[in-house]
């Protein structure tokens, strides 16, 4: 039973379900993300020796609720010369653009916030608002770094939405369906079943897609890495040549809606890869519900698998930023157009010609 | 500092127990303004480093100003730079807090008496709320005057204090 | 490889009276004394003659040679009257690892040098400190303005011995 | 039609900016993300050092020599003190002469060790940075146990030194050199021989030998553009003729000759080289008084001296003008990280704005000399 079925039960009010339901990821993003700047001060920590947060609550566990307080007292400076309408809507838009992304997101079979059919051409249609909030910022901003910052995240993420999209289309011919909670429920009742082992499909179609799906996988965890701006791609935000980038200029809460945006990001598109290609919310090996007969525990074994998945690639972005340097502006598109999107079409074509066969 | 601060006439517990997680993230998340001016900034990199690691504190550098609560002032201010960090101290939000650290920013230090370029203390342009002395200080010293600072700002209030 | 002397007697030939002579240093060092409008010319000669190859400006400095008749005022405060400014010229050649000292001396009322910037690009920065700090102009110089101190600062040439600081500089007290 | 007008866009980098190392400010001028000048603006640390040479004795000068490139403070010392020795021509014992040069090659190697750190950090790299700046620590420890300073010593006197070695000195110092080894093969895993890294550095901002001459570059910078070039070896001073170690040279390892990865990557080649000759100097050095050759009274007869030194930057000198008295009637000094300030503009040209950073970051200057 889907929670939305389970609040209309309850409230007998579509209005009043459609909201509750809408506001749960927010139930999930605002501690995510709290949880994921304490998580990323330490894993760097930890890399390069250090300890980290350990004065605010047992190992710094409160150090992120210290940060967002202070923020909330923190002065709203808005630069006189700023254009003051763009300079206050973009943080909002950044936030809704990949709050959005979250309503089409499976957390686990009994919750999708939109089971929408088109769900796969919706986050990459989407995702377009956090584009436009940080052009917004940047030239709201009237500081020549943010602007530079804001230019290069557009000209970054609309190039890697390229690539992200092909492989998106690749997955599509092999699944025929743009839904992606039918996906995730489909890549079911064991780890081979995931797409990354060619999915549910029979014969020996499956054996010859593993290694295209591979390639897919690869290819679109770089252009998503790219796309929420993380090293070796930070260039908007690098903070040796640009300050902060876009958010230069941003103090306080607004600066905070940026930061909270760049990690509920991560996570989305974190869980966007694995509902793609690792089975979403699916456990790799079955479920302890099903043999204890317990049909309740199922939904929450798919959510913590689901949250698993997330926080790991999560955790593989953070390992990614504190081990390498940045690429370089030029760089970064010569890696785009000229390695990862022929290798995706070629991919595409190839996986085309197998489902074709 | 900070808009509610001694805007209150009376106190009562509930100002008190907001005052003090106020007050608690206020001194557990002082980001820093990531400025450098000479020696002492050496210091103070050794300090964030793996060693002695700021971040337990809460310390990170941001590297814009609109986005940090404190400016250590490490090293000489020159003429030609004091301007500049005015401007800095100018552009950090409010609550905002100074820490000068080492000898040439509390007053000069070696160059008290024939540095024509030297501006003798940070403390003439910008408000100064610690002062480490050292040339240069510590690492250890540098983080007694964080200490010393987080001291200061767990006794903010928000009561407006009588006037006798 | 050649000796100061020898190098000192090929400049005389070539240039005559530009190059006035031995200036006397009692310690390890002895320098060529040039006239100040001929340097250009006689660096660039060094820098190309096939023998000499003087390639790299090791150092430009300009001192304040405190020659001129001390005048103490009522505050105890001094200045000079007359003297003299001289700036000197380390170079040397990498390839055949020689080194000489030049020497210019100008008067400080009239302090004018023809600029090498266009001989050793180094000469660029250095020469525009020793405008700074001595207060020497060197001509057909590309970009000759205040290097160190501000741009506005209108007190005079710091390392000139009877410089004397302001008492403020943009509403900040500079004594101590 | 009216031709489409475009405008160059002036960009100001610094004084606060995360990577200028110091209070450097930059004025580029951009075409989009291209670099077409680069004007640096100097002097936001000027500490007027050359005057107060003139107004104090030479023995008081010393303090105030650390504090100009405050990353090598014991090769400052060791410049100076080398300088007023030759003038007054003092020899000072054997002992002190391998103390300094086990002092001086330490230094270098503390040195190098925070430009190849920051300059991982120019690029993006964090965590190189603070790898070498726990393993600084430990440099910095064996110096602090020697003098009671980290950072600026004062230990380097005319005629001797400060204080004799600690007696654990010696086995702490033969203790580090293996372990640095390994930090040096883990630096190299990390940074140099990273894909990325090499893709930013390899062939940008590439120095040509004849501008580097004409531009009086020295040190690593100029023996990356292919000079074997070190004043430790073609302008002797001290005791660095009895050690037995190489000069590195830039060879386009992944590129040009005199790229930024060369002259990074020559650095990290030079670190090697330091341990070496710290290898030979910690099993040779003799017993002996450190402080019989420190003189009462400096007072150096009238002239004038200019004596260089192979600074972890590049040609360290000093030219001191006597007039007989207590103090100096002039002291200019050859600060490297200047001259090689100077070169910038020169090599940024059509360059991009990331460039700039990777450019800057890898000629290794500290404001604290340029500016002086």
């Amino acid at each position: 039973m889907m929670i939305y079925d389970f609040f209309i039960s309850i409230f007998h009010n579509e209005l009043i379900a459609a909201f509750l339901n809408s506001i749960i990821p927010v139930a999930f993003i605002v501690p995510f993300a709290l949880f994921a700047v304490y998580l990323e001060r330490k894993v760097s920590a930890h890399m390069q020796d250090r300890l980290g947060p350990m004065r605010v609550g047992a190992h710094g566990w409160l150090q992120s609720f210290a940060d967002i307080l202070k923020l909330l007292q923190k002065e709203d400076i808005v630069a006189a010369k700023a254009d003051k309408k763009l300079f206050n809507i973009a943080p909002v838009l950044t936030f809704v653009g990949c709050y959005a992304v979250f309503a089409v997101i499976p957390f686990s079979s009994a919750y999708i916030g939109a089971n929408l059919d088109l769900g796969l051409l919706y986050i990459v249609a989407v995702s377009g608002f956090v584009v436009a909030g940080i052009l917004m910022a940047g030239w709201g901003s009237n500081n020549k770094y943010s602007l530079f910052g804001a230019v290069r995240s557009a000209a970054q993420i609309v190039s890697y939405e390229i690539p992200t999209t092909l492989v998106i289309i690749t997955i599509i011919i092999v699944t025929k369906s743009l839904n992606l909670y039918d996906l995730s429920v489909n890549q079911t009742s064991n780890m081979f079943n995931w797409m990354i082992f060619g999915g549910y499909v029979e014969g020996w179609h499956k054996i010859a897609l593993i290694p295209f799906m591979f390639i897919g996988f690869i290819i679109i965890y770089i252009s998503t890495l790219a796309e929420v701006n993380r090293t070796p791609f930070d260039i908007p935000e690098a903070e040796s040549e640009l300050v902060a980038g876009y958010h230069t200029e941003y103090s306080g809460m607004k600066f905070a809606m940026f930061f909270l945006a760049e990690y509920a990001n991560m996570f989305a598109v974190s869980a966007i890869v694995s509902a793609i290609f690792l089975g979403g919310f699916q456990s790799p090996f079955g479920y302890l519900g099903s043999t204890l007969n317990l049909p309740w525990l199922i939904p929450i074994e798919q959510f913590f698998w689901f949250a698993s998945k997330g926080i790991f690639f999560v955790f593989v972005q953070m390992w990614l930023r504190w081990t390498l340097p940045r690429l370089r502006v030029d760089q970064l598109m010569a890696m785009c157009w000229k390695y990862l999107i022929p290798i995706a079409v070629v991919n595409l074509l190839i996986v085309a010609l197998i489902m074709v066969l | 500092m900070g808009l509610l601060d001694k805007q209150f006439s009376d106190d009562n517990i509930i100002l008190a127990k907001t005052e003090d997680l106020m007050n608690w993230a206020r001194l557990s998340s002082l980001w820093q303004v990531g400025f450098g001016l000479a020696c002492c900034a050496i210091e103070m990199m050794a300090t964030s480093a793996s060693h002695w690691d700021f971040d337990r504190f809460g310390v990170i550098p941001r590297p814009s100003p609109r986005q940090s609560d404190i400016i250590i002032i490490s090293g000489t201010v020159t003429l030609k730079m004091a301007i500049r960090v005015k401007r800095l101290y100018e552009q950090i939000p409010d609550p905002k807090y100074v820490i000068s650290m080492g000898s040439c920013s509390n007053c000069g230090g070696p160059y008290w008496e024939h540095g024509y370029h030297v501006l003798k203390g940070v403390d003439r342009v910008i408000p100064v709320d610690v002062y480490v002395p050292g040339c240069p200080p510590r690492p250890e010293a540098l983080l007694e005057g964080l200490l010393k600072l987080q001291e200061k700002i767990r006794n903010e209030t928000m009561v407006r204090k009588a006037v006798v | 490889m050649k000796t100061p002397q020898e190098i000192f007697e090929i400049l005389k030939q070539k240039f005559g009276e530009s190059v006035i002579g031995f200036a006397d240093n009692k310690l390890l060092e002895f320098a060529i004394e040039i006239a100040p409008l001929a340097i250009a010319e006689v660096g660039y000669f060094l820098r190309d003659d096939s023998e000499l190859l003087f390639d790299n400006l090791i150092l430009l400095s300009a001192l304040d040679d405190m020659t001129g008749k001390k005048v103490t005022e009522e505050d105890g405060s001094f200045r000079f009257e007359g003297g003299t400014l001289s700036v000197i010229y380390h170079i040397e050649s990498t390839s055949s690892r020689h080194k000489i000292v030049l020497k210019v001396v100008v008067p400080k009322e009239n302090a004018e040098i023809e600029s090498v910037a266009y001989v050793w690009n180094h000469a660029n920065w250095e020469e525009r400190e020793a405008f700074d700090m001595i207060g020497i102009k060197f001509l057909n110089h590309p970009n000759m303005i205040r290097i160190l101190m501000p741009y506005n600062w209108d007190a005079g040439y710091p390392l000139r011995k009877d410089y004397k600081n302001p008492e403020f500089y943009e509403g900040m007290k500079v004594p101590y | 039609m009216s031709v489409l007008k475009t405008e160059e866009m002036i960009l100001n980098m610094g004084p606060q900016h995360p990577s200028t190392h110091g209070v450097l400010r930059l004025e580029l001028e951009l075409d989009g993300e291209l670099i077409i000048d680069v004007k640096p603006h100097v002097g936001y640390l000027h500490r007027c050092f050359e005057k107060h040479c003139e107004a104090l004795t030479y023995p008081q000068i010393v303090p105030y020599v650390d504090r100009m490139d405050y990353l090598a403070a014991m090769y400052n010392e060791f410049g100076y003190a080398v300088t007023v020795e030759r003038m007054l021509g003092i020899q000072v014992p054997e002992r002190v002469e391998y103390i300094r040069v086990i002092m001086g090659e330490f230094q270098r190697i503390a040195s190098h060790l925070v430009a190849v750190g920051t300059y991982g950090l120019d690029i993006g790299a964090f965590t190189p940075f603070l790898y070498c700046f726990r393993d600084r620590e430990r440099i910095l420890s064996l110096f602090e146990m020697t003098c009671g300073a980290r950072l600026l010593y004062n230990y380097i006197w005319v005629g001797g030194l400060s204080h004799d070695l600690h007696p654990d000195f010696l086995r702490l110092a033969k203790e580090f050199l293996p372990d640095f080894k390994n930090t040096l093969s883990e630096l190299n895993n990390l940074l140099s021989y990273n894909k990325i890294f090499t893709e930013r550095t390899a062939n940008v901002g590439v120095l040509p030998l004849d501008t580097a001459i004409n531009y009086g570059v020295t040190g690593p910078n100029l023996r990356a553009s292919g000079l074997k070039w070190d004043l430790r070896k073609d302008d002797p001073y001290s005791i660095y003729d009895k050690f037995d170690f190489d000069i590195p040279v830039g060879q386009g390892w992944y590129g040009t000759v005199g790229d930024c990865w060369d002259r990074y990557y020559l650095r990290v080649l030079e670190m090697e080289q330091s341990v070496k000759i710290l290898e030979q100097a910690l099993v040779q050095i003799p017993d002996g008084n450190i402080s019989e050759a420190i003189p009462k009274r400096i007072k150096p007869p009238e002239g004038q001296i200019y004596t260089r030194v192979e600074n972890p930057r590049g040609e360290l000198g000093y030219f001191i003008v006597s007039k007989g008295g207590l103090q100096p009637h002039r002291v200019k000094v050859h600060a490297p990280s200047f001259i090689h300030l100077g070169l910038l503009g020169e090599l940024c040209k059509g360059h991009f704005v990331a460039d700039v950073i990777a450019i800057l970051g890898s000629i290794d200057i500290v404001l604290g000399e340029v500016d002086r």
